[in-house]
């Protein structure tokens, strides 16, 4: 199975997290983040990515995951387009045999493709639309795992 | 020739998502084809006054020292703001 | 809606992990944990509990939670009765606006439920029944939030 | 009168989930409980004998110097496992 996707359509949570330990009984952890479009006098969001790059950048992000942690299953889904308030933007879920390797592994998996996937928002208000500025926050985010666990 | 392209808001800033370049000799590294790029003039000076743009050699992160060929794909950007 | 539930019954993931966001426009973030009975030789578990406590205990650390971060929703369901390898034993999922909260307040709550809710597993195996015993790590696992965050 | 329930491995070593239990004299705290049933000797000396065993008054984790009166509900069980 592919661990990662680059897509406009929407996905099925309850699929995406069974599938992560269906048929697996040493799965005796999954944990998940579903991250999504807030409102905030927004109407729209545009995501632009760079194909190619994009994927390999997530299964980089994978595969460093995967030497910290032991990890069974992984699956990231991104989408891009146009998506509104309350739509998914990204899934990440992973599953391991024990809780505290799988949400270590799921919050940097979201650390790391916040600051190196190549992924761009540009919100579209009532008074016109802007390109989201990168925060320092996410920054120092992916900054504490360098040297940790 | 060098394949180059830019996205988002850099994109729009140029006007242009893609181009490609005959590599001029003495340009062997992205900060020599930054300011060879910003040389241009006009809005192509983001090169030179942007602290914050990205930039990838072959679909990989890299930085100013980072060495660019004939062949290679260079793109440039904004800071990523995905997930 | 219920934040805890203590059943016997399977739940749906989908359309738990759905509900944590469903028509509130300020979730950015949805973090979920499920937790499963892994194989290990082990032909069933049983779970037993304290009626009355569990749901009390349960809502006390959804309110400690709380107290630490900023959430939206918070759902826990916590399965009791007999269980085969495979099997969802819990689910606990988060919502907030921004994905730390939700991430740190799901391995809070995970951690102080496996040391302070009054569950106890007992395995069914080849060589007959054993009651689990407690482990340290876990017990390492919820003191690390003493004093954190 | 005090509600006393046994859970899991403690339930099967007593035999017993739950009594009720007239408050002797002189019984004023989840210690001199312990040792009031361990003095009822075989299985039950696990009262005396057992450091991991926990205690719960009006269904809230309790210490030893918890204090219990008539009325209260009180359990004993084993460190949890659930999860």
């Amino acid at each position: 199975m592919n661990e990662v996707s680059v897509q406009e359509a929407d996905f099925d949570v309850g699929a995406e997290t069974v599938a992560l330990s269906a048929g697996d009984d040493g799965a005796g952890a999954v944990a998940t983040f579903v991250g999504l479009v807030r409102g905030e006098g927004i109407r729209a969001m545009s995501l632009e990515h760079y194909p190619g790059m994009t994927e390999k950048a997530l299964a980089e992000i994978v595969e460093q995951a995967r030497q910290r942690w032991q990890l069974r299953r992984v699956r990231i889904i991104h989408r891009v387009g146009r998506l509104l308030p309350g739509d998914r933007i990204v899934f990440v879920g992973v599953s391991s045999s024990h809780r505290h390797d799988a949400f270590a592994a799921c919050e940097f998996i979201m650390d790391y493709l916040k600051t190196r996937a190549p992924f761009w928002k540009k919100e579209e208000t009532d008074a016109g639309a802007r390109w989201v500025d990168a925060r320092e926050s996410d920054d120092t985010a992916a900054a504490r795992w360098e040297g940790a666990d | 020739m060098l394949k180059l392209l830019y996205f988002a808001s850099l994109r729009e800033t140029l006007g242009s998502a893609r181009e490609d370049l005959e590599l001029p000799t003495g340009i062997d590294t992205i900060a020599q084809l930054r300011a060879h790029l910003a040389s241009r003039g006009g809005s192509w000076q983001v090169f030179a006054t942007s602290k914050s743009l990205r930039a990838a050699v072959n679909q990989a992160m890299a930085g100013g020292d980072a060495p660019v060929k004939a062949g290679d794909e260079v793109a440039f950007f904004p800071p990523v703001t995905g997930g």
